[in-house]
């Protein structure tokens, strides 16, 4: 399916808001879209929301050999996957260049700022370890894809718990939850990008874009940082020229941006651990709007369940009654190994030439093993041989021959 | 393939030529087009050679690594072939349009060399059935200029003659445990023996004779060619017919001693010119890429 | 005129018939094809069979291989069916990976052979922890005219049942695996399940083993598994138009009926086989 | 991480039981042929027309153990829009190996053997058919090998030209194949698949060898020429004619086939 | 023998209109099980997939971890093929409808929530049925109790699980898929319960559509 195209008034409408320093969804240059942090009921599983934006992110873990490079470091995998259902314009398993340059980005943001200790994950140096699998999943495309993946991808990782492994000399014991609490990764600093998109040659700049500012952007500033206002990763993309004081103070305006989400991020992950440690309720099913006109819940309840027994018991009584002591057809043998049952088609075997008759009979006098090839739609058998120097004859072709018996005729009652 | 159109006149011109022994650019039918060798061409091979055969420009590089034997053979080293169509030699190689080719290619380079003495296998073992010398021989196709199977085979032969593989010592530790250890010393290597690594040479039907190293011209004019790996002893190691048309039985055994005469003849000169290069030493000037 | 008349309204040809309670093919509408059975006549597989239900034909070759178990199931092996349905088979199918058919069919199978236990798993084991057998069952159509599954279901029985594989055993000195091509065993089967396809007309009419163009034409397709005690293993109904419990008692009862039939054809051939040898 | 996800997978690693037989034994006989059947003997064949009932043209072939099923389809519109030469059809070929064909199980996913197979295949094939009479379409043939017991290719060669006179597909001749294997002076004609690789790989004696020549019967021409290993010239010569030889030796059961299959469909008219 | 029923649906619920991009959407949660739906079209398609009197519905499941393996691919044909039953899709001939499928979370009765999720996203994209449907998973433990919408604890020690689509119109059979191997009784009775159970789904279906609604009639 395609996108839908944005027309030229639609664009010029963008940029001339832009120019006056207004955005579509009424908000400040500098201003973010709500940003919503929701986990589920497993751990290292967020659904994060940035404005319509929607990702989802799951951290999962498994033990495999490590890298011959590195015998004594975990490894990290990180897959975005840009759903169908996020946009028209994405399609199913196609490497686009957006996923590329995503998931590249991603990577950069995470694992090459080595904010996750990758050694605490090595069980037995050179053998075994974990590797840390990252999946965060598109659902809504609504701009700004990018911060809204980073945080989602941070946040599962610091809620992500792995299981509690034991060494015995080689043997290793993974211990389920019930057995030992999982333990938490050992997370450095939480890198989180903020990308701007700038207008008009890089004139005019706007932090969180959402969809409609990319369309008619020319270019992306995408800046990596933690709350230590470290930065790191910068990229810019678009092919526009920044001057030094731009990038600066983008960084500067990152910085800010950052404590904000990180404290948010923060927020949220004690929230659940508060709520688990309570027993309360948490995960998604919890933080469904109630009070929304489009959503409803219904409590869990028993289902009335009356004369179930018995209407299953009548079908069954019913169709018993039907007599079904046909008799059960027996099948034929024509040949060791091949058997056939059932009526239908013909076969013309031995109502053809002389010939062929004395064909079937030499082969079968010369069997040899049980083992018989059969292939032929029975009214098509064509058998050639060939012996050239009558060394030894070839077995084959049990010619499937007609069930004898008459046909028995079943019926499925309608 | 990278082929060209031609005309029916030009058909008749060209046939017309090699009828009588004289081909469009001069040549007689067993003729080979002017061949430049240079060895040593990339330095971060064990060994790399580049041939052009007319316009026909080929890079070989080979890669010596440690690998396990072959389960079916633990005393033997392997080859592995790897042929790139670059797009750079014609726009129709664009994205996955070489692929084909290459692999057509690589698979033939493998029957080339599926046989117990063009390469001495043994010489590649290590440490049977566990440790062994893998070649890695990856062809990069610069520029189609018609006959890339005879140009590749030579180059290959180049790139193998100049391959060399570090010594290895292997100690044993307390416990029985093996240990590899690479020689150092870039002097202290192997050198692979290739007197017997086979050339190709393809021979095109055209008309009722048949030329050795055809044009694009000639391969159009042709509607099949006998492809024949030759050793310097005259062992035949690989025989393919290509093209959509057949041949009668004459012509093939006809082009089957040519093949053999041709490829016999071929490899003296190659080697004395290898040898005769290596002699220049390493400082010798060299040409590389630009011509 | 009749084969006009079949090409421009297939769907108008095949229910003048089934209004008189035939099928084109000139079957009555509970009636199966011809259905033949060979086994072991690839010498190269470890078991085979070849099916054939009217012109759909179905081979399956298991090959056994010795792999470790899982971590989670030290003392199961493994059983992997996979489903192909190359272009040979019929002009509906393209080169490369399997389609949606191919797929849908190999899990179908998979489900069978776990729902069922035709084979335990644990039986598989040769030393826990350690070696097992992995039983590779690739089903091939040769000829794909409808009713796949059933055939699969067949082929998969009877060649495991004509599987034999050799003894291993593990050297306690080497603690290497041995193998003895001399000695061999059979599997052990547990049960014996046999599918049945329906395949729905107009949201109404049943007709049992459909041809491939009868499932084109039909509204809903199903088919049913059931073992020698009479016990569902599967009852697979990929949506489609809906029927209600007692239309599907009758094709339960009719599949019973058909594993009667499939089961004595089976064990017949195997017979057939044991007494030449 | 690339894996299959279209199929059910089983474990990341097996190994064949055959790997873990002990160093004695041998499963691959060089068998000597005595009194079986003489060194320039082809196997005896089977070969039937038209059973894939869905397809244009079948055949099944059957050689020794060596079962090779065949279907053509087409011609029909090419999907290659962009190929030069719309003048002739194409010739489109899928040869696959099933995974239980070989003595050790093969992977489903089409290998480099199969690829160089349907080259070769086509290769042989085209001079035999009147592609000039399909313009702006293709042919397709689907081979799979059912069981390998040698002579693969040869036999996919014969088993694919009859499905194509099955098919009804203008050609100028049947295509015969035949393989030879050479082994020091004896020369073994349409090996099994244990001669075929018996102790050629394990030995390092001269002229090991194998040749599979594909033959216009009619017009006596070489269609298709593979060899490989490593062989005098002269051997070769003689080589290429046994297997000319042999390939004449199928005609009558080729011919005899496709009389039938044409008898069936046009059965002769009663007067 | 009379069995003893368990037949408890968790609780439930559904979001509709969740999403900004697909032209409906839907989130369904079962217990802890939790689905969300989107579901694109009619729109253009392309030649290739082009069916000449109806729409061409695809239906794409995307798990959590990883790709989609060959499950998936078979529970993505069940789902189209039932949706396919209740669309009228010969209203949109010659065009597209795509609907994806993304787990949440799975807690037990996951082919029975994504069954629906579909419906209600198709009902948010206001495509035009002949009927509604829902999935009820039936799971029958080693005591031959009957545990509807089962948890995964309870799927786990169940010897056979059995998951239906029933239609709104006449509550007959549209899909099945079963696990395990079960008596026919055990099937009958497994059908009647989901048919009593389907009651429930469907008439929060209408009170959803009502809620929604509300402020327009």
């Amino acid at each position: 399916m395609k996108d839908t195209p944005l027309s030229n008034c639609e664009r010029q409408f963008l940029l001339k808001a832009v120019e006056e320093k207004k955005r579509v969804d009424g908000r400040q240059t500098y201003d973010y879209r709500n940003i919503k942090i929701t986990f589920g009921t497993e751990y290292g599983c967020c659904i994060v929301d940035l404005g319509k934006t929607r990702i989802l992110a799951q951290v999962s873990c498994e033990l495999v050999p490590p890298k011959d490079s590195r015998p004594t470091e975990g490894i990290l995998f990180f897959n975005l996957e840009l759903s169908p259902m996020a946009s028209p314009a994405f399609e199913l398993g196609r490497q686009s260049e957006l996923l590329v340059k995503l998931n590249r980005q991603l990577e950069r943001c995470l694992r090459n700022s080595k904010c996750i200790d990758t050694e605490s994950l090595c069980v037995i140096s050179g053998e075994k370890v974990w590797q840390i699998r990252v999946d965060v999943h598109v659902l809504n495309h609504d701009g700004n894809l990018m911060d809204a993946a980073s945080i989602a991808a941070i946040a599962a990782l610091s809620h992500f718990r792995r299981p509690e492994v034991a060494i015995q000399g080689r043997d290793i014991t993974v211990f389920t939850p019930e057995e030992r609490d999982p333990i938490p990764l050992s997370i450095y600093h939480m890198p989180i990008c903020v990308s701007f998109a700038f207008f008009q040659q890089g004139t005019y700049l706007l932090v969180d874009p959402c969809e409609r500012e990319e369309r008619v952007m020319d270019g992306l500033l995408v800046i990596a940082m933690n709350k230590h206002r470290e930065i790191c990763s910068i990229q810019s993309s678009g092919g526009i020229m920044l001057l030094k004081e731009q990038v600066l103070r983008c960084s500067k305006i990152a910085s800010v941006k950052v404590s904000e989400i990180t404290e948010l991020i923060n927020k949220a992950l004690d929230n659940d651990k508060r709520a688990r440690k309570e027993g309360g309720k948490f995960g998604f099913a919890e933080s469904m709007p109630k009070e929304r006109i489009t959503a409803l819940k219904k409590d869990e309840a028993p289902v009335e369940m009356t004369d179930v027994q018995d209407t299953a018991n009548e079908i069954i009584s019913r169709t018993e009654a039907q007599p079904d002591i046909v008799k059960v057809p027996s099948p034929v043998v024509p040949a060791p190994g091949t058997g056939q049952v059932g009526e239908g088609l013909l076969n013309t075997w031995g109502l053809e030439e002389e010939e062929d008759e004395e064909e079937e009979q030499h082969e079968k006098e010369e069997m040899s093993t049980g083992e018989v090839m059969v292939l032929s739609d029975s009214e098509e058998d064509d058998v050639v041989i060939l012996n050239p120097d009558a060394n030894k004859p070839k077995r084959l072709e049990g010619g499937s021959k007609k069930g004898v018996e008459a046909p028995k005729k079943q019926k499925t009652s309608h | 393939m990278a082929s060209v159109q031609v005309s029916e006149a030009e058909k008749v011109y060209i046939m017309h030529g090699v009828r009588d022994d004289l081909r469009v650019d001069g040549r007689g039918c067993e003729d080979y087009r002017h061949m430049v060798i240079e060895t040593d061409v990339v330095s971060n091979t064990d060994g790399s050679a580049k041939v052009s055969l007319g316009h026909s420009d080929i890079l070989v590089g080979v890669k010596a690594e440690i690998g396990k034997p072959r389960a079916l053979v633990p005393d033997e080293g392997y080859l592995e072939f790897f042929v790139d169509c670059s797009a750079n030699a014609t726009p129709e190689f664009e994205g996955r349009g070489g692929e084909e080719l290459g692999i057509d290619l690589s698979n033939t380079l493998y029957k080339v060399f599926n046989n117990k003495h063009s390469i001495d296998l043994r010489s590649l073992c290590i440490c049977p059935g566990e440790h062994c010398w893998v070649l890695y021989v990856d062809v990069l196709l610069l520029q189609c200029d018609g006959n890339l199977f005879d140009a590749i085979s030579i180059a290959i032969k180049a790139a193998l003659f100049n391959t060399r593989i570090p010594k290895v010592h292997i100690s044993e530790d307390a416990e029985g445990g093996k240990e590899i250890e690479l020689s150092d010393d870039p002097y202290d290597c192997v050198r692979l023996n290739v007197e017997n690594v086979p050339c190709i040479v393809t021979l095109c039907k055209v008309g009722q004779r048949h030329v050795v190293d055809a044009t694009l011209q000639e391969k159009a004019c042709s509607v099949a060619s006998l492809l024949l790996a030759v050793t310097h002893k005259g062992m035949v190691t690989c025989v393919r017919k290509m093209g959509g048309g057949s041949l009668d039985p004459e012509s093939i055994s006809e082009m089957t001693e040519t093949g053999k005469r041709v490829g016999k003849a071929l490899h003296a000169p190659l080697m004395d010119l290898l040898k005769k290069e290596e002699g220049l030493g390493k400082n010798r000037q060299k040409v590389g890429f630009l011509r | 005129m009749a084969a006009g008349f079949k090409t421009a309204e297939p769907l108008e040809y095949h229910r003048s018939f089934l209004k008189e309670n035939c099928r084109p093919d000139g079957r009555e509408l509970g009636e199966f094809r011809a259905t033949t059975l060979n086994i072991g006549s690839i010498n190269t597989a470890d078991g085979s069979a070849l099916v054939k239900i009217g012109n759909t034909t179905v081979i399956c070759g298991i090959k056994a291989e010795l792999a470790a178990p899982t971590v989670d199931a030290p003392e199961s092996g493994y059983i992997v069916p996979n489903v192909d349905l190359p272009p040979l088979c019929s002009s509906r199918f393209r080169p490369g990976p399997p389609g949606e058919k191919a797929q849908a069919a190999s899990q179908f199978v998979a489900d069978v052979i776990e729902s069922s236990d035709v084979i335990q798993k644990k039986d598989l084991c040769i030393e826990k922890g350690k070696l097992c057998w992995v039983l590779y069952c690739d089903i091939m159509c040769l000829d794909y005219d409808g009713n796949l599954l059933d055939a699969c279901i067949i082929a998969l029985l009877a060649a495991l049942k004509n599987a034999q594989l050799p003894e291993v055993t593990i050297n306690k000195e080497t603690d290497l695996a041995e193998v003895d091509f001399q000695k061999k065993n059979r599997l052990k089967i547990n049960r014996h399940p046999t599918a049945s396809s329906f395949s729905v007309f107009d949201d109404s009419v049943i007709i049992v083993d459909p041809t491939a163009e009868e499932e084109g034409l039909s509204t809903a397709l199903m088919t049913v598994v059931t073992d020698e005690e009479d016990r569902l293993c599967m009852l697979h109904k990929p949506g489609g138009s809906s029927l209600s419990g007692e239309k599907l008692q009758d094709c339960i009862n009719r599949a019973v009926m058909r594993n009667r039939e499939v089961s004595k054809l089976i064990d017949k051939v195997m017979e057939s086989v044991k007494a030449k040898k | 991480m690339p894996t299959d996800t279209k199929r059910l997978r089983g474990p990341e690693e097996s190994q064949s039981p055959m790997l873990f037989l002990p160093p004695d034994a041998q499963i691959l006989k060089a068998s000597s042929r005595d009194g079986s059947r003489g060194h320039a003997d082809v196997r005896p064949i089977f070969a039937r027309c038209g059973l894939v009932s869905q397809a244009k043209g079948s055949a099944y072939l059957e050689a020794g153990n060596t079962k090779i099923i065949c279907s053509v389809y087409g011609p029909r519109e090419t999907e290659r829009k962009d190929e030069t030469d719309m003048k002739s059809g194409r010739l489109l070929c899928d040869f696959r190996l099933a995974p239980f064909s070989c003595l050790k199980r093969g992977a489903w996913i089409q290998g480099n053997e199969e690829r160089d197979l349907s080259v070769a295949l086509i290769e042989s094939l085209q001079p035999g058919v009147c592609l000039h009479r399909y313009p702006r379409s293709q042919i397709e043939i689907n081979v799979v090998v059912l069981e390998n017991d040698g002579s693969i290719l040869a036999h996919a060669v014969t088993c694919a030209s009859i499905a194509l006179a099955d098919a009804g597909i203008e050609m100028y001749d049947v295509v015969l194949g035949c393989t030879l294997r050479q082994d020091g002076d004896t020369c073994l004609v349409d090996p099994t698949f244990a001669e075929e690789s018996g102790n050629w790989l394990g030995g390092y004696g001269e002229n090991q060898g194998r040749v599979t020549v594909a033959l216009l019967p009619n017009f006596n021409q070489v269609s298709g020429l593979h060899a490989d290993g490593e062989m005098r010239e002269d051997t070769l010569t003689e080589a290429v004619r046994t297997c000319m030889d042999g390939c004449h030796k199928l005609y009558p059961v080729v011919q005899h086939a496709l009389l039938r299959a044409v008898k069936r469909k046009a059965p002769p008219s009663v007067k | 023998m009379e069995v003893e029923l368990c037949p408890i649906l968790r609780s439930f619920g559904s979001e509709q209109n969740v999403l900004s991009r697909p032209d409906g959407s839907a989130s369904f949660v079962q217990g802890d099980t939790s689905v969300l739906a989107g579901v694109y079209g009619p729109a253009e398609v392309k030649v290739s997939k082009e069916i000449y009197d109806r729409a061409t519905l695809e239906v794409v499941i995307q798990p959590k971890v990883g790709l989609p393996s060959v499950r998936e691919r078979a529970r993505e044909q069940c789902i189209r093929e039932t949706c396919e039953a209740a669309l009228l899709s010969t209203l949109h001939p010659r065009s597209s409808l795509t609907l994806i499928l993304q787990v949440v979370h799975d807690d037990g009765s996951l082919l029975a929530c994504y069954l629906n999720a579909a419906c209600m996203a198709l009902i948010d994209a206001g495509l035009p049925m002949s009927s509604l449907f829902c999935g009820i998973t039936c799971a029958i433990n080693t005591e031959g109790q009957i545990i509807t919408d089962p948890s995964v604890q309870q799927e786990k020690e169940s010897r056979a699980l059995l998951t239906f689509a029933i239609d709104s119109v006449e509550r007959k059979v549209m899909m099945s898929s079963t696990k395990g191997s079960f008596s026919v009784k055990e099937l009958q009775q497994c059908i009647a319960v989901s048919q009593k159970a389907s009651e429930e789904i469907f008439q929060f279906y209408r009170d959803s559509v009502k809620r929604r609604y509300s402020k327009i009639m």
